[in-house]
């Protein structure tokens, strides 16, 4: 295990030889470099500039931890207003600073591991678990020129890479050598197998629907009708799809009602209960960036990604493609996703958490047949029943 | 294409290097007084007994093996989902496409509910399994409760009567056993 | 079969209800007091810390007698009539706000207040003082000058009727005892009795008495 | 020690430094979910809707000790719960702040005189930083008593040499 970092790192560095082996395309951070350098920039060096500034600069300096921050508060002035309280209010304008405060004071905290842990895992797992949160992202447009890789395999990447996540909270239950926290790793992993497979299922109807794994080209694919061909109206069998996905990804991002590995009132916090500082503030992070690729999967895929009945056609009439249109779609884009964010906190007050048994039973019995079902509706809709009115793709 | 894995494996990188860079960052200011009280495990303030590696219940690995055949099944779906329109326009294959892909989901389909028949897709395998059935004569030492050996309960009122009187009389065979706290054999 | 689908259906159907319910409440105003800047109305019958008229209190230990925990301790050395206060502490380390030290109270004069908020940095300071004023107020002082002056002058005049003085020297008397065994928590049963049973309440004309004028 | 911590002469940079920490200190107080008798009802209350610990940053009770900021001893700690208590604060990672909350937890309380089974105030196991009286206090008075720690932590110093004696983590009040 000691060895895991090292392969990562030479993967890293032998990129270069990669890069000139194959890449054509850059992304927009590496066309940014490119014009904005006074000097020619050898190509491979180009590409990895603009991924290192795109990973850490683009995406996690200004978008996942600012998000994450702005996420944090909102689930606590969400939760508070439900319970009928107000939540933070008095640190900073309506408590926005809130997140900060909280920020600094995990960074400043003390950090401790236990007696017998197993110090290296112990110390991985967070950064497995974010850089896994992390590469999630990678995969997903933000706008039509705005991606930072647009691999051919899209959604099935970003599912496999969720995956990770999972290992790294069972690294760290194990690693903590601590009861509660094997029981939440276990629960996770317990919890994980059962939802993947209607979580992956129901992702099938969407790409079957569009043809492709690509999350671009599908959002692409939904800006007909004005704006208005997102999937979920496509055929009866996509809502139902979409409502599995869904709630297939709060097990997934282990979100209430599913939030078995670290439920605080059975197991103390979980896969983290040793974990403290900043270490926990990562777990903290890895949720909310997978809770936003998550809902941003479901935007894309089921709600039109950027397109919006009325805005998004008057915006490319009136400015074409250029970068007004893909600020708008990056604002239309979030804003889906944002909401598809805010529901889960929603249901995380709403509902109870449900027992070990019951999430087994709800995703083997229910989600998975039910998923299986909207597959094939959806396949034999598209095949002969969409010929009908003479539509396609 | 390789471009864009190299790219992810950058991503990745980056993330964990966010996190090694935070942590040194911390150890700048954050205080280290660590006692041998603190390195004990968490056990809500218990001496922490035992291992922690405990021993797990065998049903994580019967749905672990149930999920990795479904989990294979849906790799073999992807790309049979991603060329179905294509293929299904493709005049040699046609409606093939799409009778194949009902046949492997039927396939899947059975296989759940197989499983689902056989009782192992519940955690608890005893509360609806056809196959478990308490033994007509109870273990010895395990009494129910109420007790059918008991004196019949007190009647106090005459709505109650009818009711409470015929409990007693019930035989102490399957049907009388308790549904739950049955300990197994 | 149906039941299946009754079982998805109603999972879906309760979930959305549920959510609408909190949604409702979402939207409501909340009900939270902020507390530093408005504060719920105190109840009329709220025990808070306590607070004593001192100008009123005849140094009785009813109160600390009652108290289930002894954490009333008090000191005071009669002068005369006046009453020379070295404290009266309440240890809210202890006290429990039971209020079973206002109801023996004579004079009425210790009560429970609606203050709540008392919080400190050590657990010293939890000892609370409930004296406004310690020693002799000036008046009192002044009296007790008069009284002694009179009765040297009394005594002067005439040897004899130092005795059927007796009420203001009954008081004197006990006052040179008191200040030593009030310290300990013992008190109360020894050295008082003397005061409460004869002579305080008839002292308590006199004590109460002079404040007022 | 961090490698900075208490070695910095005090100047503007360091200064303000320490007001941010501070600052980010006090505004996330992550109480521990832990109460040992009634006081932990009126806990509840502050942390519930009329009261609402959480416009402080306050509001999020952590199950365990390695991510709680403060321990709120709410209720009698008895000498065989003594051990728990100190065994839960030595979990939690410092900085970490006590509230004793209530007449018990401060001082014994009602058992001070016959409770042979009552450690006779909680400092006698963990050291406190704020004392709530009451029995059991209103939770506007633990709400108090959270405002006096937030004091107690503003003054703290960081990354500055605290002028104290050896071991001592808090300038003293101005009084």
């Amino acid at each position: 295990m000691g060895l895991l970092p090292a392969p990562l790192l030479a993967a890293t560095l032998l990129g270069a030889p990669l890069l000139v082996a194959g890449g054509q395309q850059g992304n927009f951070v590496t066309d940014l470099v490119a014009k904005l350098s006074p000097v020619e920039i050898p190509w491979p060096l180009l590409v990895l500039i603009g991924a290192l500034l795109g990973s850490g600069f683009f995406l996690l300096l200004v978008f996942i931890t600012p998000y994450a921050m702005l996420a944090i508060w909102a689930e606590r002035k969400v939760g508070g207003h439900i319970q009928c309280r107000i939540g933070p209010k008095r640190v900073g304008p309506f408590g926005l600073l809130q997140s900060i405060a909280d920020a600094i004071k995990l960074l400043v905290k003390e950090d401790t591991i236990p007696a017998g842990a197993d110090k290296l895992l112990f110390v991985f797992a967070p950064a497995l678990v974010l850089a896994s949160a992390i590469a999630m992202f990678a995969a997903v447009p933000f706008a039509p020129d705005v991606w930072f890789t647009d691999l051919n395999l899209g959604v099935f990447f970003i599912v496999a890479i969720s995956s990770l996540t999972t290992i790294g909270v069972i690294m760290a239950g194990w690693s903590s050598a601590n009861k509660w926290s094997l029981y939440g790793a276990m629960r996770m992993a317990a919890s994980v197998i059962s939802y993947e497979v209607p979580l992956g299922i129901s992702l099938l109807v969407p790409v079957l629907v569009s043809g492709t794994f690509s999350l671009r080209e599908a959002a692409l694919a939904q800006e007909g009708w004005g704006g208005a061909a997102w999937y979920l109206f496509r055929d009866p069998f996509v809502l139902p799809a979409f409502l599995l996905f869904y709630t297939a990804s709060l097990a997934e991002t282990k979100r209430a009602p599913f939030d078995l590995p670290e439920a605080e009132s059975e197991l103390v916090a979980g896969f983290h209960t040793e974990y403290s500082g900043m270490r926990f503030s990562f777990f903290f992070l890895e949720e909310y960036a997978a809770m936003f690729v998550v809902s941003a999967i479901g935007a894309l895929y089921f709600l039109g990604g950027w397109a919006f009945p009325g805005l998004t056609p008057l915006v490319e009439h009136l400015f074409g493609r250029g970068w007004i249109f893909n600020a708008v779609a990056i604002g239309v884009f979030s804003a889906k996703a944002l909401f598809l964010v805010f529901v889960m906190m929603w249901l995380r007050w709403t509902l109870p958490r449900i027992r070990i048994d019951q999430v087994m039973t709800l995703g083997y019995k229910y989600l998975t047949p039910l998923s299986l079902a909207c597959l094939l509706g959806a396949a034999a809709w598209e095949l002969y029943v969409v010929p009908l009115f003479g539509g396609g793709g | 294409m390789y471009f864009d894995y190299a790219n992810v494996l950058v991503f990745l990188a980056v993330g964990i290097g966010f996190v090694f860079f935070n942590m040194a960052l911390g150890a700048l200011v954050r205080p280290s007084l660590p006692t041998p009280e603190q390195k004990t495990p968490y056990e809500c303030g218990e001496d922490p007994i035992g291992d922690a590696w405990v021993n797990f219940d065998i049903r994580y690995y019967t749905v672990a093996l149930v999920y990795i055949v479904f989990g294979v099944e849906i790799a073999f779906l992807f790309p049979w989902a991603v060329v179905l329109k294509s293929a299904f326009a493709d005049g040699r294959i046609g409606g093939m496409a799409f009778v194949e892909g009902v046949l492997f989901v039927g396939v899947l389909f059975l296989g759940l509910a197989y499983v689902w028949a056989k009782g192992d897709l519940d955690w608890v395998k005893s509360y609806s399994a056809k196959a478990y059935r308490p033994s007509p004569t109870p273990t010895p030492g395990f009494r129910a409760f109420p007790d059918p050996a008991a004196a019949p309960p007190v009647v106090t009122g005459p709505p109650a009567a009818v009711e409470s009187s015929t409990r007693p009389a019930a035989p102490v065979g399957a049907g009388a056993a308790p549904s739950h706290g049955t300990p197994r054999s | 079969m149906v039941t299946y689908l009754k079982n998805v259906w109603a999972g879906f159907w309760t979930t959305l209800v549920g959510m609408s319910i909190t949604a409702k409440y979402l939207l409501r105003r909340p009900v939270t007091v902020q507390y530093p800047d408005e504060r719920l109305p105190i109840p009329d019958r709220y025990r808070g810390i306590h607070y004593l008229e001192q100008e009123k209190c005849i140094y009785c230990f009813q109160c600390a007698r009652a108290c289930p925990i002894d954490c009333i301790e008090m000191d005071a050395a009669r002068v005369g009539k006046e009453l020379d206060w070295k404290k009266f502490t309440l240890d809210y380390n202890k006290c429990m706000f039971c209020e079973l030290c206002v109801y023996p109270c004579p004079k009425d004069c210790i009560h429970m207040g609606k203050e709540f908020a008392f919080v400190v940095y050590d657990r010293r300071e939890l000892v609370l003082d409930l004296l406004s004023t310690k020693g002799l107020t000036p008046d009192a002082k002044e009296r007790v000058v008069k009284a002694e002056a009179e009765k040297a002058a009394k005594a002067a005049a005439a040897p004899k009727p130092a005795a059927p003085a007796g009420p203001p020297a009954a008081p004197a008397a006990p006052a040179a005892a008191a200040p030593k065994p009030a310290v300990p928590s013992p008190p109360p049963p020894l050295s008082p009795p003397p005061v409460p049973p004869s002579p305080a309440p008839p002292a308590a004309g006199p004590a109460g008495a002079p404040p007022p004028a | 020690m961090g490698l900075l911590e208490h070695r910095l002469d005090e100047n503007v940079l360091t200064t303000r430094i320490d007001w941010l920490i501070n600052w980010a200190r006090l505004s996330s107080i992550w109480p521990m979910t832990f109460g040992l008798a009634c006081c932990a009802i009126e806990m509840m209350a502050v942390g519930a809707a009329h009261h609402d610990m959480d416009r402080f940053g306050a509001g999020a009770f952590r199950a365990t000790p390695r991510q709680a900021d403060l321990m709120i001893v709410a209720g009698t700690v008895n000498f065989k719960m003594a051990e728990r208590v100190k065994r839960l604060y030595e979990q939690m990672p410092s900085p970490k702040y006590v509230i004793a909350m209530g007449a018990c937890a401060t001082g014994g309380g009602p058992y001070y005189k016959y409770g042979y089974n009552v450690v006779k105030g909680v400092d006698r196991v963990v050291p406190v930083d704020v004392y709530v009286a009451g029995c059991p206090p209103r939770p506007e008075a633990l709400l108090e008593g959270l405002m006096k720690l937030q004091d107690k932590i503003r003054r703290s110093a960081v990354l500055r040499k605290p002028g104290l004696p050896e071991g001592a983590l808090f300038v003293p009040a101005p009084s």
